[in-house]
């Protein structure tokens, strides 16, 4: 256990751990557009940057991204100072240039008073931020269905060879859990079609429910060892289904207890 | 890498020390036997302008007149001398008699006059451009006079892919000398009291960096050499990997055996296809002689090295993207707060140097630590090589002690500007570095200095540039290229560069204000502070220095919307003044028929139809366009 | 969006490119460079088939073939025009030479004239900047190209 | 480890008052949670089994999240599902054969029994003391 200090206020961490996750923990806020608790920190959205210094650096400061900064003893964090606001409206500015209408890009800048991007805006404007929440979040599940390509300010999420993804299962956690709603998919319960690719969904057969698509079934069922019947029922019927088979051994409990009171 | 089973291979396997020095003993004779040699340069520079065809006519031209084997039959086909522009480059040695701008068609009088006799011919020889005086001897160029060659002291010395040659010159005696006279730790201590900063920019003490490598418990650790070389206007790693291979294999060798390590790789660019055919020819040459695989020299050191070819990205010259190439990834750099000698490729700890940092290797081991600190000046021992280029009349390779000045570069080695026009700026450091004035000539050359004035030691590259260069032109051309070859990852550096380039690009066109320029300053210290690997955070020095010593010429284009170089197209126009003497050259060489005018009559530029590119002015022999 | 062609090749010498190297994800690099170098691009069903032979996610195959310069996802002229445009040619005129070339063959760089003889393509330095401004056609250097001469680089014999 | 939690469906009355402690135990900023906990008609007349995660020990949600989202609390004995890194797949709520990983519309989180972190809230209000949570060691034999 080691202690740091935030804005003052002494905390605890352990050595080495993130400097995003001790902040959170003790309350502390900074935005975060790339990060995702499934995966890896990224930084690359560099809006998570706090100031740091150390008493034996003499009054030297470094700005540093707290989702990848490994914490260590007698360290002093500055959550919000000037540099730390003046880094974070620069990025807010240059994000607010790519992504003009993007919602959530917009409501972050308000809260640091920023309206329009005083930068000239890009040709297309699109919702994506470049995040890559969605390609590593596909590559921690196995998939690796998407990634990211070309290089540089043309780079983009895409599917290989622009063609529907041989490798997605239709599980949707891109899309979900992208941070601007970039990726469209449709999903009526029948079928879901996502990168342009249809899937049919396995569905409950007494309620009609949809659970999940067919092939994630079938990935679950090939590499995590999951039972094929186990997808045979959606949630409900299988509470449904447990509630009768404990009211067997229930009511054979009954019948003993009766017979050993006779 | 399997070892070659064929039998006669197996007679040339050394397993001993001593079996080294006859070797090198054999290797020595061979060469002495001839009392002359000739030394054909074949480095790529030369290899364009001919050379390859010189060889054929040398071969050819011996056997017409019988010239037995022991006279002269040595015809090496050596590495670069630096001097690409004088090429092709023919040596004959012992004296060095030094032949410039060699065709086939000379070879029968060469051989007449210099080999078969010692006669020297005046046309060949090297003209000094500042006193037209001819230089006959290689020692006494210029050029060469006034360097210091460490790194490159092989360079058109021994021939290019030849492990006898290599060895014959003592190559592989430091290998031989830390396997079986010191300790791992004795060999860092070696190279940590040498001071040996690393030479591909960042000058971070080379033997501390072993240190720290050695001190990380792993099952395994790597050794790379960085021979990525982006920087554009940089080519001393090229000439060294083409011209020295084995120096840059027995340094890694040493690394390796300093940190335990038992693989490395060579990361190549996609651009030096010569430079991977050596590198791969001396790593086959070595499994050969037993100088890689298992128990070199008889000693328990086992060590192999592999060939990554890089595939065309400048960021892959930073340590992490580079690693993730190795590893065959897109080269996208990760955040280092745990540096890649303790996590690296494939997670473990791997030292990473550059070319030059390793061919210095076996020098500081032969000759010591001592003798490596009485070079260059105080922190920044040992030499630098540069490549000298841009506006400056000697253009190549060089090598000096740190703490030469740039005006001894630029003056003594590089004989002054082209058409002794004005010194404007020297650029070092690539795309990373900054522009320096006249009034920074004086500047001794090392890596905590250039830092000082605002540029960077870099890779080595020395642009020189005269008035007709336009600063503004200079910090867009630079932004360009960091714009095309960002990785994309991180905001401040993939969104920040190209706002930065868009508004240079303004201010190139006129259409920037004086509020234009404040933005700029403003973003470029925010890309610094918060990119995330060296490509951004070192992107807008470029705009940086130009804006801290050419700050005239940015208020210029904004304020008077005028280039006073004469180059950013949208602000100058071409007209032609009365020297015109009607030869139509500037007509056939506009690819936008913008000039009309008949033979011998004064010609005319219609400005609708002029992009402003500025080819009548170049193809112009009468000085008869003015540009305003 | 990038374009990818869709040309019938016979893929018949894949599986001596893959011999040339471990077989390891290490590899992707090196072997695509000599598909490009066969093929003068990357098909799309070599592609694939590289990303079977390694055993990765085609994604990542492809993510790698659209990040270097070195590869391009559509077949490349007969005879590549490469422009060096370092610091060194820059300041020495190379984009001077590349109007000439650009204009001469009608193209833009990035770009493969009609019928696939020229593809005109700007490259950041080639290690020749003794020799500024150099031009390369497919592996023949020209050095210290002079703008009138530009045009003779690229006539079709 | 030595709490256990013990259903006895027979002694079940199907009052649903663990449903309503379950429930308002895990509102969270006023946001009403889902119950985790279900008395289900067992197929007998006047027999209900409330159905609840049974923290199995080879549990099917565990092997199918594939960003390990539910970790096993060995305090209190309970697998629970870290919210941040569920990325919402549904792999969970589809493979447990008990129906008893559910997808919770109204707080838009997957959901699932963690035993309210020691103290089950459906245990202390239980009527019939159908569900239970004892020490292990005085458990009467």
């Amino acid at each position: 256990m080691i202690n740091i200090s935030i804005n003052g206020r002494l905390v605890q961490a352990e050595e080495g751990e993130f400097l995003l996750t001790v902040m959170k923990r003790n309350g502390f806020k900074a935005p975060a557009l790339c990060h995702h608790e499934a995966v890896e920190p990224y930084g690359g959205c560099r809006l998570c940057m706090v100031e740091i210094s150390k008493p034996q650096w003499k009054g030297w400061k470094d700005l540093v991204v707290s989702c990848l900064y490994p914490v260590s003893a007698d360290l002093e964090v500055q959550t919000d100072s000037e540099a730390v606001i003046q880094e974070r409206k620069t990025v807010l500015h240059l994000l607010l240039a790519r992504n003009p209408h993007t919602k959530e890009i917009k409501d972050l800048a308000a809260e640091y008073g920023i309206v329009r991007s005083k930068y000239q805006e890009v040709a297309e404007p699109d919702d994506c931020i470049l995040c890559a929440i969605c390609t590593r979040i596909c590559d921690a599940m196995g998939f690796s269905a998407i990634s990211l390509v070309n290089r540089g300010h043309g780079r983009e999420v895409a599917p290989p060879l622009n063609e529907p993804p041989p490798d997605c299962t239709g599980c949707l956690a891109c899309a979900l859990n992208c941070p601007t709603n970039y990726i469209k998919y449709t999903d009526n319960g029948m079928t879901r079609e996502i990168w342009g690719k249809t899937f049919e969904m396995l569905r409950d057969p007494q309620t009609g429910m949809p659970t999940i698509t067919r092939v994630f079934a079938e990935y679950l069922t090939k590499h995590r060892e999951i039972p094929e019947e186990y997808f045979g029922l959606g949630d409900e019927s299988h509470r449904k289904r447990t509630a009768r088979n404990f009211g067997k051994i229930a009511a054979w409990t009954r019948e003993e207890t009766v017979r050993e009171e006779a | 890498m399997t070892e070659a089973t064929t039998t006669t291979a197996a007679t040339r396997k050394i397993t001993s020390v001593k079996d080294l020095e006859k070797l090198r003993r054999e290797h020595k004779a061979e060469n002495d036997k001839y009392p002359k040699q000739v030394m054909v340069c074949c480095g790529t520079g030369c290899l364009a302008n001919g050379a390859a065809q010189l060889v054929e006519a040398f071969h050819k031209a011996l056997d017409e007149r019988e010239i037995k084997d022991f006279e002269v039959k040595a015809i090496k086909e050596t590495g670069c001398h630096g001097f690409c522009e004088q090429g092709p480059l023919v040596v004959i040695e012992p004296k060095g008699i030094f032949y410039t701008k060699v065709k086939p068609r000379d070879i029968p009088e060469i051989i007449e006059k210099s080999i078969e006799s010692d006669e020297v011919i005046e046309k060949h020889l090297y003209v000094d451009p500042r006193d037209g005086k001819k230089i006959e001897c290689y020692g006494e160029v210029s050029f060469f006079k006034h360097q210091e060659r460490i790194a490159l002291r092989n360079l058109g010395k021994i021939a290019a892919h030849s492990i006898g040659d290599y060895i014959a010159v003592g190559g592989y005696q430091a290998i031989a000398k830390a396997l079986t006279k010191l300790t791992p730790d004795e060999v860092i201590e070696e190279v940590d009291q040498a001071n040996l900063r690393g030479r591909g920019g960042g000058g971070f003490p080379a033997g501390r960096k072993w240190r720290t490598c050695r001190d990380v418990e792993a099952d395994e650790h790597f050794v790379i050499c960085n021979g990525d070389e982006g920087d554009p206007g940089a080519f001393m790693d090229r000439s060294i990997m083409e011209g020295d291979p084995h120096a840059v294999l027995e340094g890694m060798m040493i690394a390796a055996y300093a940190v335990g390590a038992r693989r490395g790789f060579i990361y190549v660019r996609e651009e030096y296809p010569l430079a991977v055919l050596h590198l791969q020819k001396a790593i086959d040459d070595c499994h050969e002689y037993g100088l890689l695989g298992e128990n070199i020299l008889g000693t328990d050191f086992s060590f192999d090295i592999r060939i990554a070819r890089g595939a065309g990205a400048f960021v892959c010259g930073e340590s992490s993207a580079l690693m993730k190439s190795v590893a065959g990834l897109v080269g996208e750099p990760r955040e280092k707060y745990i540096r890649s000698v303790i996590k690296g490729l494939w997670g473990k700890p791997t030292v990473l140097n550059n070319v030059e940092t390793y061919v210095n290797v076996p020098v500081v081991i032969n000759k010591g630590a001592k003798w490596f600190t009485s070079i260059g000046c105080e922190n920044n021992s040992g030499t630098k090589a540069f490549s000298l280029v841009g506006k400056v009349r000697n253009t190549g390779l060089i090598e000096v002690a740190m703490g030469t000045t740039l005006r001894e570069i630029i003056y003594d080695i590089g004989r002054g500007i082209l058409n002794d026009r004005p010194f404007k700026a020297v650029q070092t450091g690539g795309p990373s570095g900054g522009c320096l004035p006249e009034s920074m000539l004086d500047l001794p050359v090392d890596f905590d200095s250039l830092t000082k004035a605002g540029s960077m030691m870099g890779s080595g590259g020395m642009i020189v540039m005269d008035d007709r260069t336009c600063m503004v032109d200079v910090a867009r051309y630079f932004l360009q290229f960091l714009v095309s070859e960002s990785c994309g990852k991180c905001v401040p550096c993939r969104e920040g560069l190209y706002q930065l380039h868009q508004m240079t690009i303004a201010v190139c066109e006129g259409r920037a204000e004086e509020s234009d320029l404040e933005k700029i300053e403003e973003l470029s210290d925010v890309v610094v502070k918060a990119s995330l690997c060296g490509l951004g955070k070192s992107g807008p020095n470029p705009v940086l220095s130009t804006l801290r010593y050419f700050r005239d010429e940015w208020e210029a284009h904004i304020r008077e919307k005028r280039c006073p170089a004469g180059v950013c197209r949208e602000l100058i126009t071409y007209t032609v003044n009365e020297k015109c003497t009607g030869c139509v050259a500037c007509i056939t060489a506009c690819a936008y028929n913008a000039i009309t005018g008949e033979k011998k009559q004064p010609h005319f530029i219609h400005q609708d139809r002029c992009t402003k590119c500025g080819a009548c002015v170049a193809v112009c022999r009468y000085d008869a366009i003015d540009v305003a | 969006m990038t374009a990818t062609a869709k040309l019938q090749h016979d893929f018949s010498k894949l599986p001596e490119i893959f011999e040339r190297h471990p077989q390891d994800d290490s590899s992707l690099i090196m072997i695509l460079q000599d598909i490009q170098k066969e093929y003068r691009y990357l098909p799309c069903e070599a592609l694939k088939l590289t990303a079977e032979q390694l055993q990765l996610p085609l994604s990542k195959v492809f993510s790698v073939a659209t990040f270097y310069n070195a590869f391009s996802l559509n077949p490349k002229g007969e005879k590549v025009v490469r422009v060096c445009m370092g610091t060194a040619c820059h300041i020495r005129g190379a984009d001077l030479i590349l109007d000439q070339i650009s204009n001469h063959l009608g193209i833009k760089e990035g770009e493969t004239t009609e019928d696939g003889k020229f593809s005109l393509e700007v490259v950041a330095c080639v290690g020749a900047c003794a020799m500024a401004p150099v031009v390369i056609v497919n592996d023949h250097y020209h050095g210290s190209v002079k703008v009138s001469g530009a045009k003779r680089l690229v006539k079709d014999k | 480890m030595n709490m256990r939690f013990e259903v006895t469906p027979n002694l079940c009355i199907g009052c649903r008052t663990c449903e309503l402690a379950c429930s308002f135990t895990h509102t969270i900023e006023g946001k009403q949670a889902r119950s985790r906990i279900y008395p289900l008609d067992g197929g007998l007349k006047d027999l209900w089994v409330p159905v609840v995660c049974l923290q199995c020990d080879d549990p099917a949600c565990v092997k199918s999240c594939l960003v390990d989202a539910i970790k096993f609390n060995v305090d209190t004995g309970a697998y629970e599902i870290d919210d941040e890194v569920c990325v919402r797949c549904m792999a969970c709520v589809a493979a447990c054969p008990f129906g008893c990983s559910l997808f919770d519309s109204h707080q838009n989180r997957v959901v699932k029994c963690d035993l309210c972190g020691g103290d089950p809230a459906c245990a202390k209000f239980c009527p019939t003391q159908a569900l239970t949570y004892k020490s292990a060691l005085s458990h009467a034999g």
